[in-house]
């Protein structure tokens, strides 16, 4: 079944096409890859899925519902959730109020309630505490819960981007290269890691990444995007091989 | 400071050989040059009459900051610090006005020296002032330009966010039309704020409609500059405005732009009505080397209205000290003979003077009306 | 919380309420009305740092608001032959001239005035980033002054408006800002609450969280405008005359500076700095008089105490970038980790 | 050319650096490697000026580095090229190389060496007027690389080139270093590719959590165990 | 309106106007490099007519050697007040140094108070400038033609500076990263200084100027003049000179129409500049030249 579906979305700064009229197709429960030369337009794909810009020209669709332009916090309240290219996290604020923080679109009780403490509020914030720990916990991070995020070391950061992610109950989620400035031993686990969520959370995946070591270990799919334009779409051994990849984006193969 | 060192709280015990007296005005902020010229009087007065009833009489200066909140506090300061017993000032009626509630809430009398504005002693036993009110300002003026001017049509540019300004523009103008029986009389009624510089505009409006005479109540600064912009629109329109207007920057910022520009003020150096303004005179020329401003002389009597009352109560209590500020009468100040009205305003004539060669110079003196 | 912290919050209310009691039968009238202007700069405090230090939108428009609060509650307070006195020059509109509340409800219009202003305000400025903001609500508060002084026959204009009731005393003025400390601190707390710091850590992540930034941000906003709205019309109530000059920028920068060297972001930095910083400038006073040596009698130099004050300002705000408590908040623990000499009550961190 | 010892660092109470020793030799590549947050860009900006040492030292050329302020660093011969890339967005391509070369006075050798730079990176040539900001990651990690470049280095040091570039990229990247080093700049790196950078290092050092734990030359380190395990990752058995 | 009238108020805009840009260039100027509002920069300007003032009536220089003076001393108290009130402060929150911005601004005030007391005084005006000509029906003092094209030509002397000269990138630089443009060997510091003391000689020819054509100095005169050309500078895009410029412009222009053409609004002139920045920004919301800041996510 479809879940994510764009048509022809494009994006012009100016005089420059970021992208140019993109098709893509997700299936529920794939990972999917998007890969391509720095600046092909990748992130910005991202950026007009996930609402922060709107597309010049083009459509998008979530499951059923039209999301085209619309506001960032709608399309999360839909189901699609991101992390950063650059890590976004709340630096000032504790690791637990990052991911608390996040349950925050689904809260029902409004303002008053909250601030006066009712029962229906008391209610929600019981479970959102609750469910907030079993996500660090499942993340490994429960016992970073009170410092702040700032502090924890980069690849904590990551995953706690993640976890934060994780908490709007997406069911398709967006990792811009989230390997980036791991080693590789960290990026092999990252690997089996994005797996296990997928499975655990019944996740759809959309990733963007350089690391081909982990596009090619989980990718279900490949877009290749070169200035703007879809090179290539396929299997992870179909993409290895196609010439036209190689020269724009992987170079020769010598192991990389 | 020693004042520090009064016990505070519970039963007052005041230094037994000094009378405080609080000056309660704007130190600094927008409204420090009225402050400084009103504290100059006051000071020389204290300096000339530094006793009463055998004890010193000392000035507290209070700094209300130009500011509303900051006055309150000020002259709370004044009364449950200091322990005064009794206030001058303020110049800026709004601040008068912040003080009016703890003067009358502790029951200690002020004094304000120029405060125009009717609000600042209506319905207050404890406010008073030694200055006209602008009701009478206004219809001065008003009377000048009718019958001297010979003016059928005014146009009126007022500092709108002046309440001075703003009043002494609504007495002229109920003023004028009474006296010419024609509603249309004030051709246009434009305002600015304080702090602006350019009036080309405004003053290019009100020149279209051909006034006769510009009243232009307002600040000095601001209105040496109006007068100065009208001159070089080439606006030959005669100006005349209100007491605030006499001071030396007026002229030395007008230059030979504000000659000829006409106005109301309390006192007049050239025509020393009391004995009282010619030791005035006599010692500000002394000790400034220079003319003083009326609100100087004004700031001068407040401070002996009260030292006559405390002479006359013979006693140090503010409460008997306010009785007999009430009932001053025919007292000689050195801006004229104050007798104050069930309210605590002056009863006093207003004199006309108009700028020339660089100087003030004495018109004529203009009654009150009773 | 724990039961021996309710116990010593129990404690120190009832300490409160009874120096309450003891100001209020032995202070003199000087000494209770700086108490009162403390207690009402920490509700404008407190009401700016929700906009500015919690959400980290960069309001300086707060005087705007305290001038509708001042004005509405001072109009609904004063009986109509006050008004009548008050309106000389032009005469009061006729549906305001007989309209007299009691100063609760007053106050609580006051402040929903404030507030419904400020959300017709916040519809477009609030898309604004920054210093952008700053400077457009800064103008939005210059207008609304320039408004009060040109309505002379609902504001008065310039002439302004004098005996207004005297309601505020220590009661109203405590009992509202212990009100208001209660409400932030609520709030804060809250997923509302989290969700402002969201906004101010980061807001393309805070909406990619599904928070949406314009009705969060206006939730401050109308909210910090509502408090600014009761502190204003404390604040005329206490004062008694109150006119549109009163309400320039420096009244917004006053309460600016309170939130700054409390510490942006920080309930306790907010009261602490209000009460500080109030009686702090009072205090300052004494340079302004002349002072007795005993032998000599020096003049004071009139002017001094602000040129001390602006001066002891920049120092503070350069050695204390954060302000007095950074984000920090006042905890039982912290106390007693205080007094046990380990730094953790007062962490500073470094290179923010 | 450049000796640290003993150095450590603290941000508040955060210790980033507990104590590391480590020696540069001229005409070298030495490599820095290590998990995110074990304090590489921290020794990089020590050696700067641009975090403060609590104590050890840092010698360059028998000079006190200590003492020194950040804006002389370029005049002794020491550039980094920070993390991150840095390039100034609102500055051409032409600028941002020009301003490399800042505190030079040859405008006749710095004439030379765009022209060097440019054939080192033809696309930049092509970019010459184009702002900074606009370019691609790819991009602006080669301009920032030519911004050190114009400084006339002795003692170039990266810090992550590699970060987010495709692979093509990071390929072209290594080559240009080892295209530098033949020009006879000392080079002191640090990546998270442990794989590439060893294999291009002459020494090498590990750092984790704050202390220096292997060190050993660049085809040593490959070989370990231990390091093949922690940084190599299965894929690179 | 008859069009002599017109053409009158005109030129009284266009006066006005090139005076509000003159001074907001200054700001846009310290802006563009610090991202500061420089609150204290209208004290500064207040500051310079103060020191003109003193060499002329104190200290009896000619008036051009008391000019020349006031731009040295002003562009030296430009640099002490960023030593003093901004320099400790580089890296701290920016609200903190927006605080200590204004905290600055009073200072000055009440220094100003204190050491020349509170009453206004009268600006020592030169003759051959404030000479009142008259061109066709239309009076203007010669001042208002020189204003024009002093503010031209420091605007255009501005721009080769910036994006011509190597102090020009190197400021350009900071502006962006302070750290990085150290280690290229920029001294952050001076460079930051020298952008203040620029931005004080424009004040002081801002000020002398404005003290010719409205002769009257006291300590809070400042801060009108100041708010008002921080908006020309936010209207023109703050950050961009030329933008200063037209924002100068357009607010002294519209300013003075405002009031011609709807004279019952004179009391709301004031509010003028407010509402005319509001709209602006609400049309575009980093001014009408400003760099359009998308951030890159
Ligand atoms: N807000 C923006 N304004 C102007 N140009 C932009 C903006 N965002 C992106 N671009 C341009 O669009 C192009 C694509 O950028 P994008 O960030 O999508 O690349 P990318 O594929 O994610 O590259 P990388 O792998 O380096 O992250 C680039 O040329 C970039 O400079
Ligand atoms: N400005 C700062 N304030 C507080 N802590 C910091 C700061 N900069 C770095 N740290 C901390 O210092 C430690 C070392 O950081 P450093 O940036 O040197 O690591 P790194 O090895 O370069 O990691 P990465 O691979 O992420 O670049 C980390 O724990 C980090 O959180
Ligand atoms: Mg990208
Ligand atoms: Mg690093």
């Amino acid at each position: 079944m479809e879940l994510l579906n764009t048509s022809n979305i494009t994006m012009k700064f100016g005089g420059l096409t970021a992208v140019k009229e993109l098709n893509l197709e997700i299936n529920k429960g794939e990972i999917v890859a998007l890969i391509g030369p720095n600046g092909a337009g990748k992130t910005t794909a991202f950026n007009m899925i996930t609402g922060v810009y709107a597309p010049t020209s083009g459509r998008i669709f979530l499951g059923e519902s039209d999301i085209t332009g619309a506001k960032p916090h709608l399309i999360t309240k839909k189901g699609l959730a991101r992390t950063f290219q650059n890590i976004r996290l709340f630096k000032e604020l504790s690791v637990l109020d990052n991911v608390f923080i996040a349950n925050h679109l689904h809260l029902k009780s409004n303002i008053f309630e909250a601030v006066l403490h009712l029962p229906r509020y008391k209610k929600e914030k019981k479970s959102i505490l609750e469910k907030s720990l079993f996500l660090l916990e499942k993340l490994d991070l429960l016992s970073f819960k009170e410092d702040k995020a700032k502090n924890l070391p980069y690849g904590m950061q990551r995953r706690l981007e993640i976890a934060r992610a994780l908490a709007t109950n997406p069911q398709i989620l967006l990792l811009d290269e989230p390997a980036a400035g791991m080693n590789p031993r960290e990026t092999d686990n990252l690997t089996s890691f994005i797996k296990d969520i997928r499975d655990e959370f019944e996740l759809t995946i959309f990733l963007i990444e350089h690391h081909m070591s982990v596009v090619m270990g989980i990718s279900d799919r490949i877009y290749v995007l070169d200035h703007g334009v879809t090179i290539a779409v396929g299997n992870p051994y179909e993409i290895q091989n196609d010439q036209r990849v190689i020269e724009a984006y992987l170079g020769v193969s010598e192991d990389a | 400071g020693c004042s520090e060192k009064a016990p505070t709280g519970g039963g007052a015990t005041t230094d037994d050989d000094v009378i405080k007296i609080g000056v309660f005005e704007p130190i600094t902020g927008a409204n420090a040059a009225g402050g400084a010229l009103e504290v100059e009087g006051a000071q020389l007065a204290n300096k000339l009459y530094p006793e009463v009833l055998g004890k010193k009489v000392e000035l507290v200066i209070a700094d209300n900051k130009s500011d509303v909140v900051e006055a309150a506090s000020a002259a709370a300061r004044l009364v449950e610090r200091d322990k005064v017993v009794a206030i001058i000032g303020s110049w800026g009626s709004s601040y008068s006005m912040a003080a009016g509630d703890i003067v009358r809430n502790q029951k200690v009398p002020a004094v304000a020296a120029s405060a125009t504005n009717p609000l600042v002693t209506l319905d207050n036993d404890f406010y008073f002032r030694v200055c006209f009110l602008d009701p009478f300002q206004g219809t001065v003026m008003a009377n000048y330009a009718y019958n001297n001017l010979g003016a059928r049509k005014v146009a009126i540019i007022r500092e709108v966010n002046n309440d001075y300004a703003v009043g002494l523009a609504k007495f002229f103008e109920d003023a004028f039309v009474e006296l010419t029986g024609d509603a249309n009389a004030i051709l246009e009624v434009t305002n600015y704020n304080t702090g602006d510089q350019d009036f080309s505009s405004q003053l290019l409006n009100i020149s279209q409609k051909n006034p006769d005479v510009i009243f232009a109540p307002g600040n000095f600064t601001e209105s040496a500059l109006i007068i100065k912009q009208a001159k070089q629109l080439g606006i030959d329109i005669p100006f005349i405005g209100g007491d605030t207007w006499e001071t030396p920057e007026f002229i030395d910022i007008g230059q030979q732009d504000v000659e000829g520009a006409v106005f109301s003020t309390f006192f007049t150096s050239e025509v020393p009505i009391t004995s009282e303004s010619e030791i005035f005179l006599k010692e500000y020329r002394a000790q400034y080397g220079k003319e003083p401003a009326a609100v100087t002389a004004l700031g001068y009597d407040a401070y002996l209205v009260i030292l006559d009352a405390i002479e006359r109560a013979g006693s140090t209590d503010p409460e008997k000290i306010r009785d007999e500020i009430a009932k001053t009468k025919n007292f000689p100040g050195a801006a004229g003979i104050i007798t104050l009205d069930e309210n605590g305003d002056a009863v006093k004539s207003a004199v006309i003077k108009v700028v020339r060669n660089g100087e003030f110079v004495y018109l004529d003196t203009i009654e009150p009306i009773e | 919380m724990k039961k021996r912290d309710i116990i010593l919050t129990i404690i120190s209310i009832s300490v409160l309420i009874l120096f309450l009691m003891f100001a209020n039968s032995r202070f003199d009238s000087y000494q209770i009305r700086i108490l009162n202007l403390c207690a009402i700069y920490t509700i404008l405090g407190l009401s700016m740092n929700l906009i500015n230090g919690f959400t980290g939108l960069f309001s300086l428009g707060h005087a705007g608001f305290m001038a509708i609060g001042a004005y509405v509650t001072a109009l609904l307070t004063m009986p109509a032959a006050v008004k009548n006195q008050n309106f000389f020059l032009q005469p009061i509109v006729p549906w305001l001239e007989n309209v007299t509340v009691p100063f609760l409800p007053a106050l609580l219009i006051g402040g929903i005035m404030a507030a419904i202003l400020a959300f017709i305000i916040g519809a477009p400025v609030l898309r604004l980033r920054g210093d952008y903001l700053a400077i457009a609500t800064l103008g939005f508060s210059e207008i609304i002054r320039i408004v009060f002084t040109n309505t002379q026959n609902i504001t008065n204009g310039a002439l302004g408006l004098k005996s207004i009731p005297n309601t505020t005393n220590l009661w109203w003025s405590f009992g509202l800002a212990a009100l208001t400390i209660i409400f932030m601190l609520s709030l804060i707390n809250s997923s509302y609450g989290k969700a402002l710091k969201a906004i101010r850590e980061d807001e393309i992540a805070a909406e990619s969280m599904g928070i949406g930034l314009f009705r969060h941000k206006m939730l401050a906003f109308v909210i910090g405008a509502f408090f600014a709205g009761v502190g204003g019309g404390l604040l005329g109530n206490l004062l008694g005359a109150i006119n549109p000059v009163m309400f320039r920028f420096i009244l917004t920068f006053n309460v600016l500076l309170i939130i700054v060297l409390g510490g942006m972001g920080s309930i306790t930095g907010t009261v602490i700095s209000a009460f500080v910083v109030t009686s702090g400038l009072e205090y300052l006073r004494v340079l302004d008089e002349s002072i007795n040596l005993g032998f000599v009698r020096l003049p004071g130099i009139p002017g001094l105490r602000m040129v001390v004050f602006s001066s002891l300002l920049m120092i503070v705000v350069i050695f204390f970038r954060n302000g007095l408590m950074g984000t920090n908040e006042f905890s039982w623990d912290g106390l007693f980790a205080l007094l046990r000499k380990r730094p953790s009550f007062l962490k500073r961190e470094v290179g923010r | 050319m450049l000796k640290i010892e003993n150095l450590c660092v603290a941000y508040g109470y955060v210790e980033a650096l507990k104590g590391i020793t480590l020696n540069v030799e001229e005409g070298k590549i030495v490599t820095l490697i290590g998990a995110n947050g074990a304090g590489k860009s921290t020794t990089l900006k020590a050696i700067v000026g641009l975090a403060k040492a609590k104590s050890g030292s840092i010698t360059y050329q028998g000079k006190n580095l200590l003492q020194e302020e950040t804006k002389n660093m370029v005049r002794n011969g020491i550039t980094l090229v920070p993390e991150g890339r840095r390039v100034f967005s609102n500055l051409s391509v032409l600028e941002n190389l020009k301003i490399g070369a800042f505190y030079r006075k040859d405008t006749k050798k710095i004439e030379e060496d765009l022209e060097w730079i440019y054939e080192l990176f033809p696309k930049l040539k092509e970019r010459t007027w184009q702002q900074a900001g606009t370019l691609s990651g790819g991009e602006q990690q080669m301009l920032a690389v030519g911004r050190a470049l114009m400084s006339r280095p002795k003692l170039l040091m990266m810090d992550e080139p590699s970060l987010g570039l495709a692979p093509l990229i990071v390929k072209e990247i290594f080559n240009i270093i080892k295209e530098i080093h033949k020009q006879g700049v000392t080079i002191l790196l640090i990546e998270q590719n442990a794989n590439a950078a060893l294999k291009i290092a002459d020494e090498a050092y590990v750092l984790e959590t704050g202390t220096i734990t292997i060190k050993g030359t660049g085809s040593e380190l490959l070989k370990d165990d231990e390091i093949k395990k922690a940084y190599l990752g299965e894929s690179h058995g | 309106m008859s069009f002599s009238l017109f053409m009158q108020h005109l030129t009284n805009g266009i006066s006005l106007g090139s005076l509000y840009a003159l001074i907001a260039i200054g700001y846009t100027m310290v802006y563009g490099i610090l991202r500061l509002i420089n609150f204290a920069h209208g004290e500064i300007f207040m500051m310079s007519l103060y020191f003109a003032f003193y060499g002329v009536a104190i200290f009896a220089m000619p008036w051009y050697v008391s000019f020349i003076v006031t731009v040295i001393i002003t562009c030296m108290l430009g640099m002490l007040v960023e030593r003093a009130a901004y320099k400790t402060l580089r890296d701290s929150p920016r609200i903190t140094v927006m605080v200590s911005a204004i905290g600055a601004s009073f200072f000055l005030q009440n220094l100003a108070v204190v050491l020349f007391g509170g009453r206004p005084k009268a600006f020592p005006t030169v003759q051959i400038f404030t000479d009142v000509i008259k061109i066709g029906t239309v009076s203007l003092q010669r001042l208002t033609l020189i204003i024009p094209v002093a503010t031209i030509m420091l605007l255009y002397s501005l721009l080769y500076l910036v994006n011509k000269t190597k102090t020009g990138m190197a400021m350009r630089a900071v502006s962006k990263d302070h750290e990085t443009a150290r280690l290229m060997g920029v001294d952050v510091n001076r460079t930051i200084t020298i952008t203040f003391g620029i931005g004080s000689i424009l004040a002081a020819f801002g000020g002398i100027m404005w003290g010719m054509k409205f002769p009257q100095i006291q300590p809070f005169m400042g801060v009108m003049p100041g708010l008002k050309c921080f908006i020309a500078a936010v209207i023109g895009g703050v950050g961009n000179i030329y933008g200063a410029v037209i924002g100068g412009f357009i607010l002294g222009i519209g300013e003075i129409m405002l009031v011609a053409m709807l004279p019952q609004l004179t009391g709301y002139r004031d509010a003028f500049a407010f509402v005319l920045l509001i709209v602006i920004l609400l049309l575009k919301p980093t001014g009408i030249m400003g760099e359009k800041i998308s951030e890159k996510v």
